[in-house]
């Protein structure tokens, strides 16, 4: 087996300002999903919501080592990725609320959410569908000689599709600039991972591409910071590929509204236990001396943030009935829109 | 009153099936213990056992082609394709394999194999969770299509379709799944419904309404709110799209003399389009004005609910291409 | 004579591209150093490396996305499907990727991409290496579809489609490539012809035949057979399928009042269908008979010649409906 | 590294008599490959040709194994699957000719020949679209109990297709009764082996599904008999699949008329020395006696038979026009042909 399981944190190189930077990065991730939850119960919110909640430093950790000219493609849980990445909680709201100031002018929704600024490619409705597409960004960087990183985002379920197979091959043979994050949170929807695979480390699947597979601590964000150092650095430099497996685990069912009664309530709370917001806390307490007030402080700028998202995305127009016509094609085509 | 919805009459079709020829199973992506995440196939796993309500991994290929190697070999396999839109990753095995198996191997192996596509929309589902993909198959020699729009139709197409020995494709639209998840309702005796036969909806004599799926009922109101205009529309629902009932389409013709198409694909190479070459064609001389179809417009579906309603065909729409036409 | 086929006018329009914009590029399998299965990127291995002619693994989903991927960072991607048959493993990057990025997206990216797809029959290829599918795609909004006739519109449309903006699949018939891997031939200059813009490529007054792609040469037979008859027919080629030059069409059938449709897709489904209930919707006051088409029977492509030649429209059914249409 | 290395073959239990018996089957590929390359430029076949020659020992070696009760999917190189399985080469003949009496009626051809007979359920136009129906066969297989064993025969160049990727693990999760056959020929169509994937042995693929893989001399019949006899008790047992690789070359191009330019002329003399039916006839003479007559013996029993079956198939009716139109669908449906 060559996938080797990345050491668990040591806290190398975190401040305490940089650790509160990350915690309040989470904190922002598992407030917004909150709020979006209770946003969609009161009807501001008309399609499908897949909260991220539990899974944060995956996102935060993965985001955190990534420059601005690095791209990522995400999934149906995708506005973890989003806010790791940076995206402003305001539009995010105002395109779930379906209004024209969000991110893609009430076109998406939550399952194609993208920030084209932050290089951010899309969620995907499409389980597996972003992989591919993270490769051929990454072809292309490779082809032209950018120094600029593909990450794409996926869960455990995804890796069974064969745009997974696939794009790992390419990727591997090709020596792409790619870092192939497989978020394994235990299920597929209502399948726990034991009935959807043999292997219990997704990462063991990269040998069979001839790429470094690597498992690390979801819910530890510095350790995931440290993997993904690791493998951005390998991919920068022209080595190729990473597969890194985050082990985590969602709080909530697999869509607002799912009461995922098919999980073993003990595991439920063995993970609650491992919260990666609550033990990062904790270890900011212990090991970097954040006071109570460091906390309370995080947290009351998250909601002030959101609080104000919200506001402002309350206010956003909606579109017009007719603006579902544009964006079929670039309008500019021939000076002339095609319908 | 009878309480027996949409997916009821789907969920007896298959355990009726299953109880009348074990080698009947469904396979698909939770749909076993769970029943489904639209409900469907709820209570079924504890009736039969995973044996006959296969859970599998997110492979869409795998699965689809697992259902046609099952089926060469003595299976009859229902796949659960949760939406349609997914099937795109199954094509392959859908047109290259099974619709051309029987024919490629001159009649000698066929692929029983029924495919059950969720479809339309339901509300800001967005665009990778909405399409209406029948013209998909329509137009593939070798598959059979089945667009059922009342729970007793889609029973009775159920059973037909899963005894039938060609590959069929199952269209079940989420907009007439109703009280999802609810517990079940009454079990209702269906006969098999033949393939290939229409039915009259609502007679009348200005305009033929082609539709179906969802979108047949706001033909139904569409032609409600005419009636009392003075506007006599007679409505036509084919059932099975392949095949499809063309000589109840001209009967009613010859009555109507006017044609008017209504579903949820877009327009644009729409199976409406083959409804209105066929009856440009063959029943050409019964036509007293256009042929004119009303189906979403030429758009990926929106998210934004108003968007949406915008694009697809409503009873406003309706009714107001069947006053142009009639005018 | 100049010595131009339509695989030169491809390879050419390939090369020109790359060299006016080198985020031009072509990927698929075996398109490098062998220069294609059918030869078409013959050559441009040595010109301009494996960093503009990539090579793949057997990976259609993988390849096409890689495509969609480059060309959200900059790159403009030239896909060759090597037969379009396998286009059904890259549907999900096509339909569900591609086609709606620049929609679901608010217009904020887009996919300047092209697939080139080989199609249709050329001699015993069989169910699965014959197919001719553009109604795939023409179905499909947010994709462009491209059908040329000659080697001049095949390059015109291919430096067009290689310029646009958004995806487009190109049609490429493998009846229509001469001499298949035969050395190239001289260098034709060719302006980038518009999308959307059909030619009349024959003037007649009795009877309008639409046709595309290598049908088209039998339409052109049967009008000179017809000819002789005392027939008049006007051809027209769409050249584009979407967007179609409906304008064209009209115009067309003022002189004429009579729609025959031919092509190489099954009947049922094809895009004929669309260009059927187009006129029956917006020319329907100019029809004076029925509209006729004349696609492949509704069969896969059987391998046995008879069979394989019965099945496909030829110059003998397209004359044969002409007369019953025009009497 | 979970995939272990077949021992070569040390001959165990194979008689003189099996010996020829093996000989001649992989003799009858050979010519019947050879004859129908013959009866190609001569105009009688005319559809694509995708010679099997070099890889006899594979089909052979494989097939040698099974029980009638078993089913095989195979590729657009199936010819010799399809003999090795025992089929009539007098009706692929016909087939290839396009003749009513071929085992396709003429509708299939090369590329999608059958046998139900013999469970033989096509070669296949798609690369890896034999995979999964050869899965499903096997599902089907263990949800009835039956002890039927499916194989699925296919490339190096498949094995980077999706739909390996989702069988494999449905196939490993399930333990359903399959093999995975990957013949290894070097080549996808002109693309060498090393660009199309990192690995040097496909079989190396099998741990990332929890499957074992075994690579093995493909030329070697009596090896690849071995470990077939290995893979075939495990999936009789229900313990499971096993993916096979058999190392092998193709003597020709990758199809009738393609001269294989793009292969060094050592790699080609090199193998054309590990021919298998040379390389056997060797073994069969030096360790079992067989006598020169024994082995011309072969070579003429085989000659006959084919030129036999060609004489048949060339009288086999050309099928009618409307022919075609038949088995769209399954005639009987409603006592009525739909077209
Ligand atoms: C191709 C496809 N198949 C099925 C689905 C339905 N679906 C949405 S999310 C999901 C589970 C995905 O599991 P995993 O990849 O582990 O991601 P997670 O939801 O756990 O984050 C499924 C089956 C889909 N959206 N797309
Ligand atoms: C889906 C698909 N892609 C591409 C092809 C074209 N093609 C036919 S055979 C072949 C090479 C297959 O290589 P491999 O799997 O190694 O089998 P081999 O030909 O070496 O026996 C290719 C690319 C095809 N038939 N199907
Ligand atoms: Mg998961
Ligand atoms: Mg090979």
């Amino acid at each position: 087996m060559n996938s080797s399981t990345g050491s668990t944190s040591t806290g190398i190189s975190v401040t305490l300002e940089k650790g509160l930077e990350l915690l309040e990065r989470m904190m922002l991730i598992r407030r917004f999903e909150e709020r979006a939850a209770q946003l969609r119960a009161e009807g501001l919110i008309p399609g499908f919501l897949h909260p991220y909640i539990g899974q944060e430093a995956s996102a935060v950790g993965i985001c955190d080592v990534l420059s601005p000219q690095d791209v990522l493609t995400s999934t149906h849980r995708g506005h973890g990725h989003m806010i790791g990445r940076g995206a402003d909680p305001a539009r995010m709201y105002a395109e779930l609320f379906a209004r024209v100031g969000g991110y893609n002018q009430g076109k998406g929704g939550s399952l194609h959410m993208i920030d084209t600024e932050l290089g951010f490619l899309g969620a995907n409705g499409i389980v597996g569908g972003g992989i591919p597409i993270a490769g051929g960004a990454a072809l292309q960087f490779k082809r032209t000689g950018s120094d600029a990183v593909a990450v794409s985002f996926f869960g455990d379920g995804a890796s069974n599709e064969g745009s997974f197979h696939e794009t790992m091959n390419m990727a591997a043979l090709w020596k792409l600039p790619i870092l192939f994050v497989c978020e394994n949170n235990l299920y597929g929807e209502f399948t726990r991972q034991s009935e959807h695979m043999v292997l219990k480390d997704v990462a063991d699947r990269a040998p069979a591409y001839g790429m470094p597979g690597v498992v690390v601590d979801g819910n530890d964000v510095i350790a995931v910071r440290e993997v993904t150092k690791v493998a951005v650095e390998r991919a920068r430099n022209g080595d190729g590929p990473t597969l890194i497996e985050t082990k985590t685990y969602r709080h909530r069912g697999h869509f607002e509204g799912d009461m995922a009664k098919y999980r073993p309530k003990e595991e439920v709370e063995e993970w609650m236990k491992r919260d990666p917001l609550l033990t990062f806390s904790t270890w900011l307490s212990t090991e970097r001396d954040a006071s109570k007030a460091d906390l309370a402080d995080v947290r009351s700028r998250v909601d002030t943030r959101l609080e104000v998202a919200i506001a402002w995305a309350k206010e956003q127009a909606h579109p017009l009935a007719e603006d579902a016509l544009n964006h079929v094609y670039v309008e500019s085509f021939n000076g002339e829109a095609l319908r | 009153m009878t309480n027996f919805t949409y997916a009821d009459g789907i969920r007896q079709a298959i355990a009726e099936e299953i109880e009348r020829d074990p080698s009947v199973f469904v396979i698909g992506e939770d749909v076993g213990e769970s029943g489904g995440v639209f409900g469907v196939t709820k209570g079924l796993w504890d009736r039969f056992g995973s044996n006959h309500l296969w859970d599998t991994p997110i492979s869409e290929e795998g699965i689809v082609g697992a259902a046609v190697g099952a089926a060469l070999v003595g299976g009859k396999p229902i796949v659960e394709i949760m939406f349609g839109d997914f099937s795109f990753l199954a094509m392959d095995m859908i047109v290259n394999q099974a619709a051309k198996t029987h024919y490629m191997t001159g009649g000698n192996l066929s692929v029983p194999m029924v495919v059950r596509m969720v479809t339309g929309t339901a509300g800001s589902t967005g665009a990778q969770h909405s399409q209406s993909l029948e013209a998909f198959f329509t137009q593939v020699p070798g598959l059979k299509v089945v667009a059922p729009s009342t729970a007793e139709d889609a029973k009775g197409l159920l059973i037909s379709a899963i005894r039938d020995p060609d590959p069929v494709i199952f269209f079940e639209h989420k907009g007439l799944y109703v009280g999802r998840g609810g517990p079940a309702g009454d079990v209702v005796k269906v006969d098999p419904i033949p393939m290939g036969v229409g039915k009259i909806v609502r007679e009348g004599s200005d305009v033929t309404i082609v539709s179906y799926l969802k979108t047949l009922e706001y033909a139904q109101k569409a032609a409600d709110e005419l009636a009392v205009e003075g506007i006599s529309c007679e409505i036509f629902d084919p059932r099975t799209l392949v095949p499809f009932d063309r000589a109840g389409l001209r009967a009613s013709l010859e009555k109507t003399g006017r044609l008017l198409i209504a579903h949820e694909a877009p327009t644009r190479g729409g199976f409406g389009a083959e409804i209105a070459a066929f009856a440009a064609e063959d029943c050409f001389e019964l036509l007293r004005a256009p042929i004119v179809r009303v189906g979403a417009r030429n758009t990926p579906i929106p998210y934004a609910p108003i968007m949406e309603k915008y694009t697809l065909p409503g009873v406003a729409r309706i009714a107001e291409e069947v006053r142009k036409l009639v005018k």
